[in-house]
This record gives C-alpha cells, structure tokens and sequence, in this order.
C-alpha cells in the first residue's frame, strides 16, 4: 500500500489508473475508489476555497495504522491512499483512497473502512474560506446516508 | 529535561501557541501541561490529546521527552 | 446517468475522469467507483480469457431501471455505468459503477446497490475460457466480504 | 399471431436454438411455450424468464406478439 500527503492538485483518477498499471494483471478482480473533492457550499454557506492543515509525523503514522488495520480485516492485493495539504481550490480532489482485492466485498468494505476512519480519527484539519472570512470546520458528518 | 507541546488548527489559533518547550518535571499530567502553557485558559470539552504521535484518553502522565499535541476534533477527507 | 455497453476494451479510471470533468466543479464532494476486472483465476482453475454474452435490449432497459432505482432512494447528482460484452482478455475492465453526489454515504451506498444488483439481476452472462475450453459461470458470489 | 422465443447462453448452447417464432393459441404458459419449442426437455429448477423484457415469476400466460426468454443465472459485472 501507497500512502501519501500532497501540497499540491492531483488528478485522483490518473493517480489511480498509473499506480494500478504497476499492479500484476489478472491478480485483482475488484477495485474500490472513494474521491473526496472541494465543494463550493457547506452547511448554508458559500465557499470560496480551503486550507488543510495536519499533524507531519502522526498524520502519515495514523493512516499507515488504518491500512494495517484493513490489511488485517481483509483480504486485500494493494492499496492507495493520496490526501491533499494546504491551500485547495474548489473543485480540486482532498482525499482518495483506492483498494485493490479479488473480490469486491473486500475491496469495498475495506475502501469505506478507510475513509470513515481518516474521516473520524486522522490528525487533519479544514478551515472554509467563507466570503466573510475562514472558519474551521468543527466535526465531519456521519458517511452513513439516510435513504431519501 | 523538557516536554515539547504542540497546538493545531483553532486551538492553535484560540492558544496564539504553535508550539512550545517546557521543563520536565515528574508526574505532570497532559491537563497540567495546558493549563501551564496557556497560562490557566480552559481546556475545551472535545479537546484531543496525543502524545508521541499517538492519541491518549484521560488525563496521562509525561514522560521526559514526550511530545504533547492538543487539538480540536478532527475533519479531514 | 450514462448507461452504455462497450464491445471494446476502456480504461475505467480515464472514462470516469472524462465523465467528471463535464460536471460542474464545486456541486460533488464525493465519487464512489467500482472497477470489474477479469481475473487469470476462478474457482481453482486457471482463467485465459472470458466471453461475456447479453439480452440486446432488456440488458439496457434493467440497467436503467437499476440506476433509476438508486435515485429515488439516494440523493445522487450523476453517475456512470460501462459494461464490456463480447470477448475480454485478462485484465481487462468488465465493468466501472461511478456515482457522484455531494456527501459521501449517497455515493458510495448507491454504487454498492448498483453493482450488486448488477451481479444478481442484470443479463450477462460470463464464459470463461480455461486450459480445457468453455465453462459458463453458474452462480455470482455474494459481494458482502467476510472479515478475515 | 406468433410468439418470439429466446434462448440464452448455457440455455442456448443445451438446447441449441437462439431464437423460436411459434405460433400464438390462447393461454400458452411460458412452461408449454418451452415444453414446445425445446420438444420436451426438461425445465432447469433455476431457470429465469423474462416477457418483454421484464422478469415474470411463476408460469405466465403469454399474449400474441410477446417476445419470452428463457436464461440461466446471470452473472454479470
């Protein structure tokens, strides 16, 4: 498993199709992808842009704890998970977590495993830039959707 | 003989503190640490703590050498 | 939602990247993306290639059904459906699920629903090729992964 | 009057026909549509039937011009 912070933009599905290029073929039945990008609203207000700040050194040391734990809870081929750092535009991907396993039940419990975990417990922070100023985001909602 | 303290993101901001060095002694606790570095400012309810790059609950013991972050409840992703 | 059989081989990743970049930037905050490969493997038995047969007609008609289903029970903005038919080599992409909508739980419960109901209820139907020739798939497996 | 009748993959290659115009009676169940078209094989216990593109359950009465289909267990995706 590939696991990394960035500074600046990726194009999450490039990154994903040349890291899966470097995969044996045949190997992988399932691959998972989750890509998290900038939205221009939340909670009623308009956004303008997004500053991420982390903790260097546990940040990286909590997201190699993560996969280890999905390594242990399934059975999975590889992994890839690329989060941005700093100033984000909108639009611009945050976070992608790409899973590779045999089968999809791996690939896709593993793969929303990850995310609600970086969600939930991963040393990141946002601050919206708001038309009025920036404002730090207090707590990420809940993954689990209620159906409409 | 020193504990280093870290603060991120608003708690960083609240503090005006990024980080900060203080004298080991034995048997100081994490609520101890803040209350010593942001010189009696309450510690917020949903504070979380690390130390050694690990998150702790309660209220641990330092250690000589121990890095001690704070911080406000995580949002990346 | 684009549904579409393909008979030629696709890169997933760049199908589902051309396909967001026609959205509009700020509106999704998450994709959810499921890759289909074909696998040198099944059940034991060493895999050469696959023949993927469909019901011209009715296999669209369910896939749209499917896709249509998602959005009344999940708040989605787009989504993405490719299916390959016809001869696949190994490695190959068999199927992408894309879904994108403003918060992740939509997007990856719909892409989930979307391929399962794909595996138990769309018509396709795989013929592997083996060392010693044919064999039809009898039976999908389930896509809810057991915990190692 | 007539009924189309299809056949798909494993189901092609047992009973060797892809495709069946029969002639429409009145009350043709999709069990004596495929007892006819297949001279009496047996029906596969999983078999799955589709009219007009839609799955039926149970032994449907057919109507003149309906399009049935007789196929294995998909295994798509």
């Amino acid at each position: 498993m590939h696991i990394e912070l960035r500074a600046g933009d990726f194009d999450p599905y490039a990154e994903v199709a040349g890291y899966q290029a470097k995969l044996a073929p045949g190997k992988y039945g399932a691959s998972a992808v989750f890509v998290g990008s900038l939205r221009d609203f939340n909670e009623g207000e308009r956004v303008t842009g997004m500053y991420l700040e982390h903790y260097p050194g546990m940040t990286e040391k909590h997201l190699d704890e993560i996969c280890e734990r999905a390594r242990e809870k399934w059975r999975l081929l590889d992994g890839l998970v690329l989060h941005r750092t700093g100033d984000i535009k909108i639009g611009e991907a945050i976070v992608v977590v790409a899973i590779w396993s045999a089968h999809r039940g791996d690939a896709l419990d593993a793969c929303r495993f990850i995310i609600e975990d970086l969600k939930h417990q991963a040393p990141f922070w946002k601050k919206e830039q708001l038309p009025a100023g920036g404002r730090w985001v207090e707590k990420n909602t809940s993954g689990y959707a209620k159906q409409v | 003989m020193a504990i280093k303290v870290k603060f991120f993101a608003s708690l960083r901001e609240l503090t005006g503190k990024n980080e900060a060095l203080i004298d080991y002694r034995e048997g100081m606790t994490a609520s101890q640490i803040w209350a010593l570095v942001v010189d009696g400012m309450d510690m917020p309810a949903d504070i979380m703590v690390a130390v050694n790059m690990e998150y702790v609950k309660g209220d641990p013991v330092a250690q000589d050498d121990d890095e001690v972050a704070f911080f406000p409840p995580v949002t990346g992703g």
